[in-house]
């Protein structure tokens, strides 16, 4: 097996695809002549031409909108959204348009489709270069969504992705283009749908995805030093949720974390904490805890940025809950502090009242 | 134009009006929900740019589409069902009114989002020059769209890749109560596009040999160089917004003027002068179409409901 | 007290705050000379003129945009979107902006608006015009959202949002606005952040908000009929959310049904739960249920879209399933046929492979 | 102009490129994080346009703003604390290179979605004339954003309200690595205005004296008439789009040529030869530049990072 970097993993799945298949092309900012703003698109236009792979103004519906419509007849689209952040502006098109056309057509349409985008924190780029939209996406019927956590898992998860017909918003992370793995020379898919277990233990169970799944994997060999042993399971696909995984782990560890890199409100951890409430609340020994990303914009400075993102300590310190050992109690902030004005305005309010009825 | 051609846009024409007419009597009665966008008085628009083009052509519409599905050959016996939310519908009575897809006769919708069907447009555009085929497409959208951002980044695409798009903008002067130009800092339409580089052009939409002509000078030139355009027809819609709309933003005075001009009757009147057809034919004709109108209402309550397994059908492929 | 409709008493707060501060205005589609395309501007337009109450062109984002700047430097806009539906165009101004200002300027800004927007199923209006966005916001730190179920609440939570230096969601749904109740003659406000028992119960919690609300009451009495005595919480604020409430009456009731009308997955109810499990998890006898929409986009037709909503007998099945009694237990479609469906193709990529190491 | 005010834009001009060289050289150091967009080679914009208007009016720009935020007299020591993320920051290091905020001098950031500040800059004008003052925003934004639909829905309404804000596009020639041609149906920016129906213009944006007189009329026009105006300023960025860009999208050809044009040594040679200023005179002023963008560094450099607390205050008011 070759050993390469996660954004070469993807640039060789998309360089497969696109010699396997004529329809796929590559769209987006800067992802032709610029060979991508992380580099994943890197000698595409050089191997497949102007015509496969497309620069854009920048223009994100645009962008969206041209995906869907030249999948509504038939092409494969791979969209690059530079980050995550710039979809925000293509969500109708998304949204409203690509989730919804087989459905509204009453299944005449298919819309082959990848939405492919960097997400998440860490590299200080401040409150709006540092989303991590997952659960938005999760919301919709119509969409999938897959998280690629290693660089074999990348190439094998795009791939299939390209390969689905239906439009896939395919999650990468800025701080794992660089990270390095085994991947096969042969040819290889992975199932979308399916969680992968990436360490195997019985005492507790650590779910998580994309980033997170490294910081997980560290906290796990910590706390196996603690005597702890940690099975840690990697989504891969957030939407659908392989519930049955999870449920068979909850099974033999009794106690779970979620580990996520989004915030925490409806994030999610969130629908994975309802799902295994429905499917294993007979399993549970303690409530399932949750490690998110701190409820605030993200701050740019440094020490604040890193404070804001789930890291081992927070993660062991999860666990230590989950296992009812010692540990710091989850608060939510700042909301706590928000009901705390509010009770204050509250007062305030009475004060007014009084005064309008004088 | 052949005679056959002249007559069958008369035919077209009256019965998309003769349709919606019935779609709003059966909306009265409550067997159509939601909102229902009437297409009254617009009929030349669709008729004039759909009897232009090809089978293999693309058509893409907003939410004010049954003319033009109807102009495209759609059933009217499945348009009406769609409406009535039956499984019989073009769209399986998933869609409703705003959402009538025939991907077989290359009908795209049917899009609710003001401005939304403008990227689907280009990317229908790309694929066929990805293709290297000479297909086009027709993109209708209201006056409303060209405040949208999609109009922008679409239009701007559009002119820039070269794509094979006719952008047509029905320009029935209102976005449900609001005057276009109480929106636009332009008040013509066609203007507001031209600082994109391409073919701009105003059409009267009530006369449909007018539109027609447009119609086919820009698929001809559209399909030999594969260079969009922007063509505003000028029309009118005789009803409200949607049926819900009591439409007091118009005066009494402005419709009747509008009436004076309805695109049917002129037409009818240039067919009989022109001896093109006898007021018996085309009296025939009227006769046939409510015929037809008659059966689609019939066929549409007669047709079964989805039943309640395909809720959860067609969300994946 | 005078008897009004829902939209008579939002537009009574309009009034009354625009009256009360010059800084206020009304902003968006058709919501002056139309009088709003659900008549709750009727006559703003004639009492406070044209510089106050403001038309605009179909643009979404500007207007969400020009809300926010003009908040940025002392305005305080009343932002109509005609329908949650088209903010979907105007969420980078919302999220990426007007949440994101006060914490990128340290603190120097405050962005007091308000978006209104009416959301929701009900009136066959189809996949693209039907949803229900609440969590997307609700997962945005920096926003607050609420939903007001009743005349009385809408105009006191109004007044408290227009009152309110934050940028607030302020939910509404189509179906209540003819909606006739109670609404007090002299000011009153009402706080955000604090939930609402509208009915008092020690059996059962029913959780929810916006329309579910007369859906779960009079679930509530066909239950008391059978001798279930269900507590109905009215969250009023999703965000922030009041967890004290629910937590002190979880522990009087030991089970709870969240009862919501948007998509479950991430949605406003698997916060809920995920929420209780972290404060009440020791006071549940059984899972919470959730009664959700389901998980497709909107059908147009009518009996479709009435399945696809919760209603009564979902509510009641959610609770016998809750106390423990005869239900039918909620499976997730199409999910699981998704699943279904990976699961063959995954066969079919098995073949695949064998194929390709030939 | 006054012998100091042309004195003092010089300055400025310096101090932005020294502030900015001694800001890459703190990158490469690694003091700086994120993203760091220069704006070395683009003074004579910033400078020309904030130079000719009053402090109460406004001033909104993108991610490349630290000239602007300079040119607004924001201190330098403060603007340096943010980019080390200091909490003497002006954001209190809480925003970073692209998110720099001054609100009591009117500088209202620092946006880093493209295009993100242009209905942000309708909306303070809207407040303008709600207010009925008579100040000015001015909001200045990239090449690249002329293609976003936020563009197109500002302008027509900037237009169509009277809205008094003057929208400064900063062509640089690039968005990141693509050439505006490559991506502008129409290769001219200002004419990618001339379908809002309002005053567009294009000035060599290398000249801080044309800049000044362009913005000198626009400001005096925009206060009086109430109406907004789009100006291209034509300019170039030596460095890459930020620190991390190779840059291999252009010739080494290019950048000399157009570091022929370098607007700082140009000025100055206009500064000695109409006996303006000596040379000696700002051969100080350099020193002095030197001594306050050191000062700044050092400031940055001692001042506190933002304690473990502050992370989670200032999300709500
Ligand atoms: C993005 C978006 N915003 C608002 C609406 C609500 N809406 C529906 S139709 C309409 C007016 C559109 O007018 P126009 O484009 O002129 O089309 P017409 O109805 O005249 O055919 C509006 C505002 C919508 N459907 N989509
Ligand atoms: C909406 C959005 N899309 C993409 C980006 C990524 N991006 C950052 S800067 C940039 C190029 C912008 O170029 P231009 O507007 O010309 O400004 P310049 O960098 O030349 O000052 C791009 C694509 C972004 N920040 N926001
Ligand atoms: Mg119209
Ligand atoms: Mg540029």
């Amino acid at each position: 097996m070759a050993v390469m970097m996660y954004r070469q993993a993807l640039n060789q799945a998309l360089r497969e695809e696109m010699r396997r298949d004529p329809n796929v092309f590559v769209i987006g900012e800067e992802v032709a002549l610029y060979q991508g703003a992380y580099r994943v698109t890197e000698g595409l236009l050089q191997e497949f031409g102007e015509k496969r792979v497309v620069d854009t103004p920048i223009s994100e519906e645009a962008i969206a909108g041209i995906g869907t419509g030249s999948a509504m007849v038939g092409l494969r689209p791979v969209v690059e959204m530079m980050t995550i952040n710039f979809a925000i502006l293509a969500m109708d098109q998304i949204v409203n348009h690509a989730a919804k056309l087989r459905y509204m057509s009453g299944g005449q349409l298919k819309i082959p489709m990848v939405i492919r985008a960097p997400q998440g924190a860490g590299m200080q780029l401040g409150a709006q270069h540092s989303q991590n939209l997952e659960s938005w996406f999760m919301h919709v019927p119509g969409l999938k969504v897959i998280a690629a956590s290693t660089p074999y898992d990348a190439k094998g998860l795009l791939k299939s992705a390209i390969r689905d017909d239906n439009p896939v918003i395919f999650l990468e992370h800025e701080l794992l283009y660089t990270m390095k793995g085994e991947v096969p020379e042969e040819e290889y898919t992975i199932p979308i749908g399916k969680a992968d277990i990436k360490r195997e233990g019985k005492d507790v169970t650590i779910i998580t995805y994309l980033r997170m799944l490294s910081v997980a994997l560290s906290a796990a060999n910590a706390l196996s030093a603690e005597g702890i042993d940690a099975e840690v399971i990697d989504l891969r696909s957030l939407r659908p949720l392989d519930i049955d995984t999870l449920t068979e782990s909850l099974r033999k560890t009794h106690r779970a974390v979620v580990v996520e890199e989004d915030w925490p409100t409806c994030g999610a951890g969130a629908e994975v904490m309802a799902r295994l409430q429905e499917t294993a609340f007979d399993y549970f020994d303690s409530p399932i805890y949750r490690v998110t990303l701190e409820d605030v914009p993200m701050p740019y400075s440094k020490n604040l940025e890193k404070s804001a993102i789930p890291d081992e300590a927070k993660i062991i310190n999860a666990v230590h809950c989950a296992m009812g050992q010692r540990c710091q109690l989850p608060i939510r902030r700042p909301t706590e502090e928000i009901m705390q004005v509010e009770a204050k305005e509250e007062e305030e309010v009475e004060e007014q009242e009084e005064i309008s009825r004088q | 134009m052949e005679k056959n051609e002249l007559i069958d846009m008369y035919r077209q024409m009256v019965l998309i009006r003769k349709f919606e007419d019935s779609a709003g009597e059966m909306y009265k009665r409550g067997k159509i929900g939601g909102f229902l966008h009437l297409y009254i008085g617009q009929e030349a628009v669709a008729v004039g740019f759909i009897s232009a083009i090809r089978p293999d052509d693309y058509v893409i519409g907003a939410y004010r589409e049954h003319g033009q599905a109807l102009a495209r050959g759609m059933e009217p016996g499945r348009v009406m069902a769609e409406l009535f939310g039956k499984r019989t519908g073009v769209s399986k009575g998933k869609g409703g009114s705003m959402h009538m897809f025939d991907v077989e006769k290359h009908f795209m919708g049917g899009h609710g989002i003001v401005g939304g069907g403008m990227p689907l447009a280009a990317g229908m555009g790309f694929a066929i020059n990805y293709r290297e085929t000479d297909q086009v497409v027709i993109c209708f959208f209201g006056d409303g769209a060209v405040n949208e951002g999609a109009f922008h980044e679409s239009l701007n695409i559009a002119s820039l890749w070269r794509l094979p798009v006719i952008y047509v903008c029905e320009n029935n002067l209102y976005g449900m109560g609001t005057a276009f130009e109480r929106v636009s800092s332009i008040p013509q339409a066609f203007r507001r596009a031209q600082c994109y580089d391409m073919e701009v052009e105003s059409v009267d939409g009530m006369d449909v040999l007018a539109v027609r002509e447009a119609a086919d000078r820009a698929v001809r030139l559209t399909r030999r160089d594969r260079t969009p355009r922007f063509i505003e027809a000028i029309t009118y819609r005789y009803r409200g917004h949607s049926m819900a709309d009591p439409g007091a933003y118009r005066t009494k005075e402005e419709i009747r003027e509008w009436e004076q001009r309805d695109p049917i009757p002129k037409y009818r009147h240039y067919l009989i002068d022109q001896h093109i057809a006898t007021e018996q034919e085309l009296n025939d004709i009227d006769s046939e179409i409510d015929k037809i109108v008659e059966d689609a209402v019939q066929f549409a309550e007669e047709s079964p409901e989805p039943a309640p397994e395909e809720l959860f059908e067609d969300v994946y492929a």
